[in-house]
């Protein structure tokens, strides 16, 4: 993760490339007034997000190029889990085993924690409830999706997704 | 076909109303206020083609944005409340 | 097949309706207040009313929950449930209802297009607006310019009610006094910093939620949007950030002069178009003598009382917020 | 060409009608609200991203698909935020959720 | 069919009422102004639906489609407005609630009513 | 076009656009100063206004220049002019008499944002006045209410708050019924601007959308104006409110919501409905007089001062009314010119009252026992304009008084009855005036509530000025009654 004044104006450039991109794929007028206006609404986003300390935390740049791999690693565990919470659901005896489980993330930045948590609650079957001091809470369907999370598959890819 | 995954979606709100309307506790009733959201997103989505004008995506956009507030509103309400009432059982002992 | 999703999405509305109006826990009520807000924005969409649609988005997904949430943590959840002259409320709403419904049968069916209501004002407003205004959005075109007056009256409600709040809500005086202990309650001030994943994600989003508003406020004449529903969004963004970092933290980010600054810079913005249309020999809120051609004029006019919409809406609704905010402190 | 796209968007719009569909009747159905939270994630993630991705294959590459990434993006980040939001307010008032100890000594 | 054509009317008046009912039955002034918001919203949907052109769309006009029919854009402008000042009123309203629980101690109208009469 | 041409449009903006600034300001007595400023400039405007009017009848003015049923239209008519001239005087009045009054009852830190709503207020009642659309109207009266929600909760007594909650409940349902009425109406005409809507209307061959639309309006407009029995929220608001605020709102805001009902029932509604002369007879007119007594009968009894002008004002509306049922040019013409005068006599009386109030704590009428002792000149004023209020030769009141006796007399035996009606209600407002003069000048001043001397002097002779007009439009009524019999003809002017 790059730090100091570097990592600082890193991020900015990232975030302005970003609101540029996203005024211009929004807008799709493109005369000079509209574009001098977003240009202006880009700027003063910006400096928005100064000011609320946007760029106090964010991860390395290297991790959005990690992210592709990832999300297509996820969906597939999301298709998966989800065709079973469906056949769980429709089956008529509802064979769930409501289990809680915790354990400690394995990424330590507080952004690949949150990544984590997440990807767990987007596939079906399992709620992240709590995440505190790199532990996290999580309740599953089942016992066997339970299993499945304990064994570390998703905190791993987290991990390898946010490393430096 | 869009007419079917909208009549699909239209069912899954009245079901989420449903849950709402039953609760039985307010958790419930969050949930399902929060599944009703997402699902007017995804309706207003494929309403903007059924109608052939997807300019009025912006729509769907706006709410995937805002509706998120609220339900960080409640837990912040939530918390609140939790600390307040840990503060009213110190007055209170 | 329009008809048949707004019957669906209408009787849904009017069971939503009816449970608020039953449950006797205000924050149950607030939930479900949310759910019919989703329902009517839904509706006005089916009924091509994208603006208003957009507008109720702004307004009751947001706002409108934060502020009701406010208001219940100072003052109670629970209604204990005293009704008076229930029957005599019943028997007043029941023959209303029917007269209503009475009155409802030889309205003009939904959708006819030979209605009294489309013939002699709307259509000329379509008809003219390519012509006298040159911009697509022809609710923009009437909202800004020909009935430009009644959207100065709806920025000044607006800036009344802000008035009115501070006022209200920053009175000190009163039979009140707020009790001493207010470092042990300073958690209680701090917003959700202690939750990793509102936090992170949340900040994340912050930026694009203004822009998105920004967006809204200059696409006003060729989409759906404008200067209301971007005030709501971006004040929305920012309360976003007052309930991830504090509401303190968000008046250090945007502080109560900035915001005093776009309530009053607003208002008088678009007050001054107004005059500056007398200063230049029209009359009242006459944008064509802004610029040298009419029609470039009037867009000009358009979205520079936009802006001060937006400005004074987003100013407004903040104040509104942090004044609730500020007296959860004590 | 084109019908073959026309034939995938309408497969995941079915799809995602049913995934919508089949959470909706789980939120129904399923016995508390921590379980309910599963139910809703199967709309919130699988339901979310077939329908807006079949529409996206019908818009084809427009300003619209872009703006439907967008969205799709932004459901994706925050439904899961919100159920944690949800279900970290129910942990706050003290709804525990049931079973709880079958799994916290593991690990 | 035809009938269906005033449902939205119907829909009006009920939840028109609703609202109208929480505003003048409930003791609760909380309540009374979700009944409020509710009554508001329901002159909305009025004012939407007879806006309403078969066949129509929102009236933004379409660069190069000539034989569109558009909706009638005055009741959507009219309630734009409306709903600006639903929301204002909503938070004046419950500034004053806020401030009548700080100097009262309670919400309920019939508390406050005896609270006064007893000073 | 010279600045005159834009005196519609100006005698709303210049308070409204002053109110932001007003908020700025950090120094009360600014604030102050500038609100009263515009305030005056609004009242020349209404006076400029009122001369063109009489010289070359209705002032129209096209916002932004766009035709008329287009665009915005504002229309300034003799009945208008006369409603302007009363908003802005009133407000002038108070405003400059009243800073050591508003001093005391609301705090300096938060007076900026009081003068900004007063502006406000100020703003939302001409721009209703002046307005010739319905939806405009709709828009400006819920400035002015949430203006005069924000000043009546500025009362220093906790009661103020509840009194404004039903206020704003009751305002917001009677403003929410108006809109239904107007959406009503236009849904059947496709026009919101009220002279095209007057024209339009008459070619709806279905009445029923119509006379509901016309119920929706009249019983929301009843609800701003308080007419009996939709009072309920007048008297307390009235009474917790500051004194300045109670006699600003008092002398106009009920008013203007009769005056825009006055228009709406006799000019877009009068042609349409058949049933125009059995809404007024068999239902006005007896609410009228239900009101009239009731409410006078109630100020009877009353024991706090300020509830005790308060419950006369609805009695007041009712005279109003009355007026109106009657519909002849007379009536009407006496029910016009009453608005004006009530205005100076229950400003005037409100004034005296606050005159009392910067010097006694409690306004019961047995807190003001033998004060007339102290206060002579205040008394002196009250005694002046309650005899207005009464309706005694030589006072504005018998101006009004004179024209519905006469206007009653055409009417046969009804008239009679309405006659009886008037004479007794008269004599009720001799008792409850009485009550309060006694206890003022005959009562035992109780030597812990000595009045520290007479009121402040600004205020003293505000209460004068709006006292002796009270005389001098007596004397000579030609203004009131030009404009109002001008206003009278024109709302009957279609009357089959």
């Amino acid at each position: 993760m790059l730090s100091g004044m570097k990592g600082y104006w890193y991020r900015f450039a990232a975030l302005l490339l970003l609101l540029i991109a996203a005024w211009l794929l929004w807008s799709g007028i493109y005369t000079p007034l509209l574009l001098g206006l977003g240009a202006l609404s880009c700027v003063l986003c910006l400096y928005l997000a100064h000011r609320i300390g946007f760029f106090v935390e964010l991860f390395s740049a290297r991790a959005i190029l990690r992210l592709p791999r990832y999300w297509a690693w996820l969906l597939l565990e999301v298709v998966k889990s989800s065709l079973d919470v469906a056949r769980i659901i429709l089956n008529r005896k509802l064979p769930i085993s409501p289990t809680v489980i915790e354990f400690d993330a394995a990424p330590d930045e507080p952004v690949g924690q949150v990544v984590l948590g997440n990807s767990i609650t987007l596939s079906p079957g399992t709620v992240t409830l709590d995440v505190h001091n790199g532990r996290l809470r999580v309740h599953c369907l089942t016992r066997e999706v339970a299993d499945a999370l304990l064994s570390g598959e998703f905190n791993r890819r987290a991990a390898e997704l946010m490393k430096d | 076909m869009y007419l079917v995954v909208s009549i699909a979606i239209l069912i899954t709100m009245a079901l989420a109303l449903v849950r709402a309307l039953l609760g039985p506790s307010v958790y419930d009733r969050m949930l399902a206020v929060n599944m009703f959201g997402t699902k007017t997103v995804l309706l207003l989505s494929v309403i903007a083609f059924l109608y052939g004008r997807p300019d009025f995506l912006d729509l769907a956009l706006a709410y995937a944005l805002i509706n998120f507030v609220g339900v960080l509103a409640v837990l912040e309400f939530f918390q609140s409340r939790s600390i307040r009432r840990a503060a009213d059982r110190v007055d209170g002992g | 097949m329009v008809i048949l999703f707004a019957v669906f999405l209408l009787t849904l509305l009017a069971l939503t309706a009816v449970a608020i109006v039953r449950t006797e826990n205000l924050f149950v009520a607030v939930m479900l207040t949310g759910i019919f807000s989703l329902l009517m924005a839904a509706n006005f969409f089916v009924l091509d009313a994208a603006d208003v649609a957009l507008t109720e988005a702004a307004v009751g997904a947001g706002i409108s929950t934060v502020l009701f949430l406010g208001a219940l943590a100072l003052t109670a959840e629970h209604e204990r449930s005293v009704v008076s002259g229930r029957w005599l409320s019943m028997g007043i709403v029941v023959v209303t209802t029917l007269i209503l419904i009475y009155a409802t049968f030889d309205k003009p069916r939904l959708g006819d297009p030979r209605a009294p209501v489309h013939q002699h004002v709307a259509p000329w407003y379509l008809d003219q607006t390519p012509e006298l205004i040159g911009i697509p959005n022809v609710v923009t075109a009437v909202l800004g310019s020909f009935r430009g007056y009644d959207t100065l009256g709806e920025v000044f409600v607006v800036v009344t009610a802000c008035i009115g709040v501070l006022f209200i809500l920053g009175v000190r005086r009163g039979g009140y006094s707020p009790s001493p202990d207010g470092d042990r309650l300073t958690t209680a001030g701090s917003g959700l910093r202690h939750h990793l994943i509102p936090k992170v994600v949340g900040r994340l989003l912050i930026p694009f939620i203004v822009l998105f508003g920004l967006y809204v406020l200059f696409h006003g004449e060729y989409g759906p949007g404008g200067g209301f529903q971007a005030g709501a969004i971006i004040a929305t963004g920012i309360i976003l950030y007052a309930l991830l970092d504090g509401e303190a933290q968000a008046l250090k980010a945007v502080p109560r002069p900035v915001l005093m600054g776009m309530v009053v810079g607003g208002a008088t913005l678009y007050g001054a178009v107004g005059v500056a249309g007398i200063a230049l020999g029209g009359s009242f809120l006459d944008y064509s003598v802004l610029a040298d051609d009419p029609v470039k004029g009037q867009q000009l006019g358009i979205l520079i009382i936009e802006v001060g919409v937006g400005l004074a809406v987003c100013g407004s609704l903040l104040s509104i917020f942090h004044a609730f905010a500020a007296r959860g402190r004590h | 060409m084109q019908s073959a796209v026309d034939v995938l968007s309408w497969i995941l719009l079915a799809a995602g009608g049913a995934f919508v569909f089949v959470g909706g009747l789980g939120a129904l159905r399923l016995p508390d609200f921590y379980t309910r939270m599963h139910a809703a994630s199967l709309t919130d993630g699988m339901g979310t991203i077939l329908i807006l991705v079949g529409i996206m294959l019908q818009a084809g590459w427009s300003l619209a698909a872009i703006k439907l990434i967008a969205i799709l993006v932004c459901l994706l980040l925050t439904s899961p935020t919100a159920s944690y939001a949800l279900a970290n307010a129910a942990l706050l008032s003290g709804v525990e959720p049931g079973n709880s100890r079958a799994g916290k000594a593991e690990n | 069919m035809e009938l269906f054509g005033l449902y939205n009317y119907w829909v009006f008046a009920i939840v028109l009422m609703t609202g109208f009912y929480a505003v003048i039955a409930k003791g609760n002034f909380i309540k009374r102004l979700i009944g409020l918001s509710i009554f508001q919203s329901a002159v909305f949907l009025l004012y939407i639906t007879m806006g309403k052109v078969d066949g129509g769309t929102a009236p933004i006009i379409q660069e190069g489609v000539t034989d569109q029919v558009y909706s009638n854009p005055l009741p959507q402008v009219l309630i734009l407005t409306a709903i600006v000042v639903g929301i204002s009123t909503l938070a004046l309203g419950l500034a004053i609630v806020v401030r009548i629980k700080e100097s009262y101690g309670t919400i309920e109208e019939h508390e406050v009513q005896s609270l006064d009469r007893s000073s | 076009m010279t600045l005159t041409t834009h005196l519609p449009a100006l005698q709303v903006v210049v308070p409204m656009l002053t109110a932001p600034l007003v908020v700025l300001m950090r120094v009360p007595g600014l604030a102050w100063a500038t609100a009263a400023v515009a305030s005056f400039m609004a009242f020349i405007i209404a006076v400029s206004l009122t001369g063109a009017v009489l010289q070359g009848g209705s002032v129209i003015y096209l916002m932004g220049s766009w035709p008329a049923p287009y665009g915005i239209e504002l229309r300034v008519t003799s009945f208008s002019a006369l409603l302007l001239l009363i908003v802005t005087a009133a407000s002038t009045l108070t405003l400059l008499a009243g800073k050591r009054s508003i001093d005391a009852d609301v705090d300096p830190e938060q007076q900026p944002l009081f003068y900004a709503a007063w502006l406000l207020a100020v703003a939302g009642l001409a721009g209703i006045v002046v307005a010739g659309d319905a939806f405009n109207i709709f828009v400006f009266m819920e400035i002015a209410s949430l203006a005069s929600y924000v000043l009546i909760a500025a009362g220093p007594d906790r009661r103020a708050l509840p009194s404004v909650f039903k206020y704003l409940v009751m305002g917001t349902i009677g403003a929410t019924f108006y809109l239904i009425g107007v959406g009503l109406v236009y849904m059947m005409t496709g026009t919101l601007n009220l002279g095209d809507m007057e024209a339009r209307i008459q070619e709806v061959g279905d009445l029923r959308s119509i006379l509901v639309a016309a119920g929706f309006i009249t019983v929301g407009l009843a609800l701003k104006a308080a007419v009996f029995p939709l009072h309920a929220w007048l008297p307390s608001s009235y009474t917790y409110a500051p004194h300045m605020v109670t006699a600003f709102l008092a002398a106009c805001s009920t008013k203007v919501a009769l005056y825009v009902l006055l228009r709406f029932d006799f000019l877009v509604f009068q042609q349409n409905l058949p049933a125009h002369a059995v809404q007024f007879f068999i239902f006005l007119m007896p609410l009228a007089v239900l009101g009239v007594l009731v409410a006078s009968g109630v100020a009877m009894f009353e024991k706090d001062l300020k509830r005790l002008l308060a419950y006369s004002s609805v009695a007041q509306v009712g005279y109003i009314l009355l007026g109106a049922s009657l519909g002849s040019v007379m009536g009407l013409t006496g029910g016009i010119v009453h608005i004006f005068n009530h205005a100076l006599a229950k400003g005037a009386l409100f004034l005296a009252v606050a005159c009392l109030g910067a010097r006694i704590a409690q306004l019961q009428l047995k807190g003001i026992h033998g004060v007339a002792r102290h206060m002579p000149w205040t008394m002196a004023a009250f005694v002046v304009s309650g005899l207005s209020l009464i309706g005694v030769p030589g006072t504005a009141g018998f101006i009004s008084k004179w024209y519905l006796v006469s206007a009653a007399l055409q009417e046969g035996t009804v008239g009679l009855i309405l006659v009886a009606v008037v004479l007794v209600s008269s004599l009720m407002a001799v008792v409850y005036i009485w009550r309060v003069i006694e206890a003022a000048y005959f009562g035992a001043t109780p030597s812990s509530a000595k009045p520290a001397g007479e009121a402040p002097p600004a205020l003293l002779v505000a209460t004068w000025v709006a006292a002796l007009a009270n005389i001098y439009f007596g004397v000579d009524p030609s203004l009131p009654l030009t404009l109002s019999t001008q206003a009278a003809t024109t709302l009957l002017e279609h009357l089959p």
